[in-house]
C-alpha cells in the first residue's frame, strides 16, 4: 500500500481542494468498504501539518473534519461494535457541511478599484526650450574647458620630463648601472625588470629614459613580437 | 458679444480644467486658487462646483472626485474596465489588484480577514504581491498580519496610504451628489 | 426622454474622453474603435470631431490634438505656462530637447556640428526628433544638415524661427543658472 504524501501534492491543489477531495485523496489507496479510520485520522493530522509547515491558513472546517476523524477513531477504539459509523458519518457530513456553507461565502467587501495611475505628461514650453538651449550651451563650454585643462595637464607631464636638468642625467646614469648590474652573466634583459612600482607614470618615465640612452648609444632595445616586451642589450653585445 | 467678466471666468475655468488634467496628484483649493492668481476659495469652490457638475453628466468619462478640500480628475467607475490597460503599469492581473485594494483599504489586516473577504485564490495573491514587493507579512498568532510596503506607494505614485484613501473608488459615490461636497 | 441610440453614443462619448484622459501616449483610431467595441473608423472620427469642436470652445483648458490616424488631449498653449509645474513629466526627454535647442539656435546646423556640441549621444536624439517630426535630415556631404519643421514651430505656438531667436535671447544673470540646473 502506498501512502498518499503531501509533499507530492501541487500546492494549488492543496490550496484549492475541498474538505471531500481531501479526503478522496487520503483515502485513494484504501478499500472503500473498509476505511482504516485510525490511519485516516492520521493522514488528516499529517496533512493539516504540511499545510501549517507551508504557512498556508487552515480553514476550520479542516479542523473540525480532522476533529471529527479524531473521535470516530476513538470510537471506533473503543468498542466500536456499538457503534454506529453510518451515524457518525451522516453527523461528520452535516457539521461540515454547515461549516463549510459558512467558509464558502466569503463577505464580498465593496469593491474597490485601486487608482488607475496617470502620467501626464505635458508638451514642452517655449521657456523649457530656452532653459535647455543655456543648459546644453553650459555643458558644452565646460566639455570645451575640460579638453583645454586635459591638454594643459599633459604639457605639464611632458614638462616633467624635460631633459637637461642635473636630475635627469643623474637619473639616466643610476638607470644605466642598473641595466649593467642586471646584465651580468645574462644577454639581455626585460624592460620590465627596470620597473619598481610598475604603474603607467613609471612605466611611461623609465621608457623615455630607456629611448634615451639607446638614442646615446649606450644599449639597444628591440621587440621579439609586436607590441611585446621590450627587450634590452648593451650596445655592440649582438 | 461676451461680457469682459464671463472671458475672465472662461479663462478661469480652462485654467482650472488644464491644472486638473496636468495633475496627477489631488490639488489643493489653495493651491487652485494660487494657480488663477490668488482668488478666492470662495471662487474656487464655484468653479469647483460647475466642473463637476459639467462633468457629471453623460457624455462625459472623466469625472470630478472631491475630499477634504481636494480635487482630482478620474475615470468613472463604469468605464474603468474598459480602459484601465491604458494606464501605466496595469501589468498586476486584475484580482490580485483587487486583493491588493483590499490590503491597502485595510493596513494593516491579517491573512485570515483578507481570506474572508477576498476568498481562498487571496493565498495566490498574498504570495504574487509579496514577490512584487508590494506587500510585506509578518507573523501574527497564528496568521500573518499583512502590510503594504513603501513600494507600494512608489508604484503608485502615492506619498502616503491616507492619499490612497483619497483614490479609493467606492462604486456607490457616483451618483452621490451630496458627498461630493464634503 | 433619451433614446436608446443618444445612451449608446453618451457611452461611446464617455469611453472615449476616459480613454484620451488615461492614455500616456497618443491613441490610435483604430486602437479606440477597439475600446469602443469594434465600431467604424468613421464612426471614431465623428466621435473625435464632436469631442475637438467641443473643446475649441473657450472654458476648457484641454484640447483635442489629431495628427497621422492618432489623437491625444494636450493642455492649450495659452495656459500652459500657467499650470507645467504640476506635471513632473514632459513629452520630450531633456537631454533630447537640449540637442533640439541647439538645433533651433543654429538651424540650419550639421549633425557634425551638433556632435561636437553634445557628444555622441546626440545621434541617437536627431533619430528621436526626426521620429517626432520636430527636425528633418538632409544629405550634407559626408554628414548631414539638420533643420526644424512646420511641426516644431506649432508645437511651441510660433511663426517663425526668427521668433524662436527673438524669445531665446540667452540670460546671463545668476539665478538662470539654477534654473537650467532643474
Amino acid at each position: 500500500m502506498e501512502q498518499i504524501r503531501i509533499a507530492e501534492v501541487p500546492i494549488d491543489e492543496l490550496m484549492t481542494e475541498s474538505w471531500e477531495g481531501t479526503l478522496e485523496r487520503l483515502t485513494a489507496d484504501m478499500d472503500p468498504w473498509d476505511i482504516d479510520i485510525a490511519e485516516l485520522a492520521q493522514r488528516y493530522r499529517q496533512y493539516l501539518d504540511a499545510l501549517r509547515e507551508l504557512r498556508f491558513e487552515i480553514p476550520g472546517r479542516m479542523v473540525l473534519t480532522c476533529s471529527i476523524l479524531l473521535r470516530m477513531k476513538s470510537d471506533d477504539l473503543l468498542a466500536a461494535c456499538s457503534t454506529d459509523q453510518s451515524d457518525l458519518i451522516e453527523e461528520l457530513e452535516e457539521v461540515v457541511e454547515e461549516t463549510a456553507a459558512e467558509w464558502d461565502e466569503p463577505i464580498e467587501p465593496e469593491e474597490f478599484s485601486l487608482p488607475l495611475l496617470r502620467r501626464p505628461r505635458r508638451q514642452v514650453t517655449l521657456e523649457d526650450l530656452r532653459l535647455a538651449l543655456t543648459a546644453a550651451m553650459t555643458v558644452s563650454r565646460r566639455r570645451a574647458e575640460r579638453l583645454i585643462d586635459r591638454m594643459k595637464d599633459d604639457e605639464d607631464e611632458f614638462s616633467f620630463f624635460q631633459i637637461g636638468g642635473e636630475d635627469f642625467a643623474d637619473r639616466l646614469r643610476l638607470l644605466f648601472a642598473k641595466i649593467k648590474k642586471l646584465l651580468s652573466g645574462r644577454r639581455v634583459v626585460s624592460f620590465f625588470r627596470l620597473l619598481e612600482r610598475g604603474d603607467k607614470e613609471e612605466r611611461i618615465r623609465r621608457f623615455f629614459e630607456v629611448l634615451l640612452l639607446a638614442a646615446q648609444g649606450e644599449i639597444d632595445c628591440y621587440q621579439e613580437e609586436f607590441l611585446g616586451d621590450i627587450l634590452i642589450t648593451l650596445e655592440g653585445e649582438d | 458679444m461676451q461680457s469682459q467678466e464671463d472671458q475672465g471666468k472662461d479663462r478661469d475655468k480652462g485654467l482650472l480644467e488644464a491644472a486638473l488634467f496636468l495633475a496627477a496628484k489631488p490639488l489643493s483649493r489653495t493651491k487652485v486658487a494660487k494657480i488663477l492668481g490668488d482668488v478666492s476659495l470662495t471662487y474656487v469652490d464655484c468653479l469647483l462646483d460647475e466642473l463637476q457638475e459639467g462633468l457629471a453628466a453623460p457624455g462625459h468619462g472623466v469625472k470630478l472626485h472631491r475630499e477634504e478640500g481636494k480635487a482630482l480628475l478620474q475615470v468613472k467607475h463604469g468605464y474603468i474596465d474598459a480602459v484601465a490597460h491604458l494606464a501605466p503599469h496595469q501589468d498586476i492581473p486584475r484580482p490580485v489588484l483587487r486583493s491588493l485594494a483590499v490590503i491597502a483599504y485595510n493596513h494593516p489586516m491579517t491573512q485570515a480577514d483578507l481570506v474572508k473577504a477576498r476568498g481562498n485564490k487571496a493565498y495566490g495573491h498574498v504570495q504574487e504581491l509579496i514577490e512584487r514587493g508590494l506587500v510585506r507579512a509578518k507573523e501574527h498568532g497564528r496568521t500573518l498580519l499583512l502590510h503594504v510596503t513603501d513600494e507600494f506607494l512608489r508604484y503608485f505614485g502615492l506619498s502616503s496610504i491616507e492619499e490612497f484613501r483619497f483614490h479609493i473608488e467606492l462604486p456607490s459615490s457616483e451618483n452621490e451628489a451630496d458627498k461630493m461636497n464634503r
